[in-house]
């Protein structure tokens, strides 16, 4: 059990540190997305299932969209 | 520079947590309020997800605050992109047979959904905020697919008002009634684990649920418009 | 008696409700926020005399305290909130004629949301109840800095934004730290127990809320955003901004620090930090070309002036701190609310413009001058009676620092004095006396600033009417156990 | 193993913590420090979370016959973090307009060239 979580936090600062690296910010909130998942996954193993539905629901999906709607609208590339 | 300060900065900060984190032991929560939440909590509330009986029994007050909080984004959101002068919208080409026949497919079963999360709010996980999100979700997903339609924006101001005032005239019946006290739970209990029991929580979660979907719903078309 | 949760839950179901009203009359939005705090002006007042007695506790949800939120009315509470209503009512009758452009019935809901925000971080006992206020506080002060929509306003609505941000993530941090060390999320629990850990390990979530609120208070290393955010704003909301908005974060920083933590350690650092804010906030007012700036950056040395009361923490000292609250609101408010239509007038934020004004709006400048004399300090306006009672309490102190100090805070009196006459000159003996135009703001702006010069000199002349208030309220702030004793019985 | 088992969450959520923190404070670009925001967010409600953890505990919800009650989770912080979830997503809708309105202005996102005040 501790090594999947740990191999999960790992993931989980790779695609952090991937958002930060990334010069395309979609693709950096793509990296932001799964950062959000991997917490939803980590809030069900703490026995959290309400926050693990709410943060993959708002934290990974709607704020996804609305990311993507607001990089649409601007720019796409960072300079 | 910046760089090499900002990691000497949280560096210090670092330590400084952990050594309070030696305080926290994980795996040994020992809370007062937390035990009797959980012991007390069917009792008292009816509800018998505990952490709805928190977030809308004990602290109520709190979600309270949050559902303005939203509703603030959402009217701060429109008086943000109000002034903006080009409103028209840039021809859109429609989407492929198959994504249109998948939304229309999917969308009346994700507002099902969303519907299910937040009616069962006091007995499964889930509740208003979740279900509010799914349903928003579903709106998403049509206007992916089905490019030209949008919601009506008269519909979801509607819908906004009248979930927080079922909130707030909630809580003042609770003042004017029974025990005296804002959102006090004036309603029977009932029987616990059946879909009509706890009293307020429900109503108060549903109408939760209508006000998160059709806020959620309407950030997403304002920040779509003319995009 | 009327139950004190209405002064939260009355403005915001009026919020929720304006949207529907709107379909029925569009034309009378705008005069629901004035009936509005009409109710909760007379509601705070009405409660007065019980709270200052002995402190109200209202259980929301009728459970014990420990496990459900509470309201805790006593006399610091509800002088704030007597204060928070007093300037929404007033303000929100200036808005009337000010408001004119943009969308207006968003400007009015989210004016509502941002009191009932401040009127539940005065009001609540629970920590974490404090946190969600403070959100609804400083979200609204975000869109509302971006009203106009112009660049200025966009972009220090970001500033703010960021900054703010970033202090409620380490403000959850330290409450999460908290909650993690007491098992409860109520302020007089948390407070009974401060002593069962050890100080090195409540310093981290101490450093961690200080942080995160201080950033609302503008306290100074944390204050970059204030400048811009409140000249950028519609003036009436500058106006409720450097009036209610930093006062209620600096009252949350107060409580903070008195009544959760042993402050005791910490006052020789806040007092050396409230001398620098005001120096440095009264050197940059000093130098600004832009009414609004300038009026900003007095704010920031106003603050620091509050803070070294505070850090005087002797019943005096206290007394003094929220004596300079109130009066600083009054002026503060007073003089955004007349810049507002000098600025209307002359179209320009520039101090240069307003040569001549004195003659083209009598009644206008004047207010102005009464607002400017008060917040240097001059008797007999309310200003020097503060003042007045923030130097003898640190006097009262008797060390050579604390003599220092007075000096230090007499010297920025004294530049502040330099930069208000340099306006008031401007707009009296400069430009020609041809060619005017006399007019005056309109009669729904003088009628809220005559209110408040009136209540700047009436409570400078007579101190004694809110000294029945102050007292108990810095009893309050001091003695905590008694404050334990009364919320959790 | 046993430092893992004792800190994997925590490590977590102040990674998490450390690296938004690090984005917001060294990125130019406002997209990126949004991003920061968000990330800075997660991990502050995953600390929340990990503080009310009990170890091999059950979620807090009466869905079956004969759950201990000492060994559920505490359900406290989990309310704490819904709240702080929706706040975030709030105060994130709210920023991301206006970005939309500031590159409207000034055609660009980048803050180093945004000067319109003085910083």
């Amino acid at each position: 059990m501790i090594i999947i979580v740990s191999l999960l936090v790992l993931l989980m600062f790779i695609s952090a540190i991937a958002a930060l690296i990334f010069k395309d910010l979609i693709s950096a909130v793509i990296a932001a997305c799964m950062v959000s998942l991997i917490a939803a996954i980590l809030f069900f193993l703490l026995q959290a299932p309400d926050v693990a539905m709410a943060e993959a629901s708002i934290g990974a999906a709607l704020v996804t969209a609305v990311f993507i709607i607001a990089i649409k609208r601007t720019t796409r590339y960072e300079e | 520079m910046r760089k090499i300060i900002g990691i000497i900065l949280l560096c210090i900060i670092a330590w400084g947590i952990f050594m309070s984190l030696a305080k926290i032991p994980f795996g040994k929560s020992e809370s007062k309020v937390g035990n009797y939440y959980v012991e007390e909590g069917r009792r008292e509330t009816g509800a018998t997800n505990i952490v709805t009986s928190v977030v809308v029994g004990y602290r109520a007050f709190d979600t309270l605050g949050e559902v303005t909080v939203l509703f603030l984004a959402a009217i701060g959101l429109g008086a943000v992109l109000a002034t903006l002068k080009d409103k028209s919208r840039a021809v859109i080409e429609d989407a492929s047979l198959i994504l249109i026949t998948g939304c229309k497919f999917l969308f009346p079963l994700i507002l099902l959904f969303g519907a299910y999360v937040f009616i069962h709010g006091h007995l499964t996980p889930g509740g208003g905020f979740q279900g509010g999100a799914v349903v928003a979700s579903g709106f998403l997903l049509a206007y992916l697919g089905c490019r030209g339609d949008r919601i009506s924006k008269v519909g979801s101001a509607i819908f906004e008002s009248l979930g927080g005032l079922t909130f707030v005239v909630i809580g003042m019946i609770g003042l004017a009634i029974g025990s005296r006290y804002f959102l006090s739970n004036f309603l029977p209990k009932s029987q616990l684990n059946t879909l009509f029991s706890a009293g307020i929580i429900p109503i108060i979660y549903i109408a939760i649920g209508f006000k998160v979907g059709s806020e959620l719903s309407g950030i997403i078309d304002q920040m779509m418009e003319e995009s | 008696m009327v139950n004190p949760v209405l002064l939260i839950v009355v403005p915001i179901g009026l919020a929720f409700l304006t949207p529907i009203l709107r379909f029925i009359s569009k034309k009378w939005v705008k005069f629901i926020p004035v009936l509005g705090f009409i109710f909760n002006l007379a509601v705070s007042i009405s409660l007065i005399p019980a709270a200052i007695h002995d402190p109200l506790i209202v259980k929301l949800g009728g459970f014990a305290p420990p496990f459900s939120i509470v309201l805790v009315v006593g006399p610091v509470g509800i002088l704030f909130a007597t204060l928070i209503s007093l300037a929404g009512v007033l303000v929100s009758f200036y808005a009337l004629s000010y408001i004119k452009e943009g969308p207006q019935q968003k400007y009015h809901m989210l004016y509502m949301l941002l009191l009932a925000g401040a009127t539940g971080v005065v009001l609540t006992g629970d920590i974490f109840n404090l946190f969600v206020f403070f959100e609804i506080l400083c979200i609204s002060s975000y869109a509302l800095v971006a009203y106009l929509g112009n660049k200025a306003g966009i972009e220090s609505a970001i500033k703010y934004l960021i900054q703010g941000s970033i202090g409620s993530s380490l403000l959850l941090v330290g409450i999460g730290l908290l909650y993690g060390y007491f098992g409860t999320l109520n302020m007089a629990d948390i407070a009974s127990q401060i002593g069962t850990v050890d100080a090195s390990r409540l310093f981290i979530p101490m450093a961690l809320m200080i942080t995160g609120l201080g950033i609302e208070a503008a306290i100074f290393p944390l204050n970059a955003w204030l400048p811009d955010a409140h000249s950028s704003a519609p003036s009436s909301i500058s106006a409720i901004l450097s009036g209610i908005a930093i006062e209620v974060g600096l009252y949350a920083v107060i409580r903070v620090l008195f009544t959760l933590f042993d402050v005791s350690s910490f006052l020789l650092f806040m007092l050396v930090l409230g001398v620098v804010t005001l120096i440095i906030g009264e050197l940059c007012a000093m130098s600004q070309k832009n009414i609004k700036r300038m009026l900003a950056y007095s704010s920031i040395g106003q603050i620091g002036l509050i803070v070294f009361a505070f850090s005087l923490s002797s019943n005096f000292g206290v007394g003094g701190g929220l004596f300079q609250m109130i009066s600083h609101t009054l002026s503060k408010a007073l003089l955004f609310l007349a810049a507002g239509f000098m600025i209307y007038k002359t179209g320009s934020m520039e101090i240069s413009s307003f040569e001549g004004i004195g003659r083209k709006m009598p009644l206008t400048a004047l207010l102005f001058t009464i607002g400017t004399f008060s917040l240097v300090g001059l008797p007999p306006f309310v200003g020097f009676a503060s003042k007045f009672m923030i130097i003898r309490a640190a006097l009262a102190k008797g060390e050579m620092l604390y003599t220092l100090l007075i000096g230090l805070v007499l010297l920025a009196t004294v530049i502040e004095g330099s930069y208000f006459f340099k306006v008031i000159q401007v707009m009296y003996f400069k430009g020609s006396k041809t060619g005017i135009t006399k007019s005056e703001s309109p009669i729904t702006g003088l009628i809220p600033m005559i209110i408040f010069a009136s209540l700047i000199i009436f409570i400078g002349v007579y101190p004694e009417f809110i000294m029945g208030i102050i007292n108990p309220a810095a009893s309050e702030l001091i003695d905590k156990f008694s404050y334990i004793r009364s919320v959790l019985g | 193993m046993a430092f893992l088992q004792d800190y994997i969450y925590y490590i977590g959520a102040f990674g998490l913590v450390f690296i938004g923190l690090f984005i917001m404070l060294t990125k130019h670009n406002l997209i990126k420090v949004i991003i920061g925001l968000s990330i800075l967010e997660t991990g502050v409600n995953l600390f929340l979370i990990s503080v009310g953890y009990i170890t091999n505990g059950t979620a807090p919800i009466f869905s079956k016959p004969g759950l201990n009650v000492r060994e559920m989770v505490d359900p406290v912080p989990q309310a704490l973090v819904l709240t702080a979830i929706v706040i975030g997503l709030a105060v994130l809708a709210l920023v991301l307009a206006l970005s939309i309105r500031l590159y409207k202005h000034f055609g660009t996102l980048d803050l180093r060239k945004i000067k319109e005040l003085k910083w």
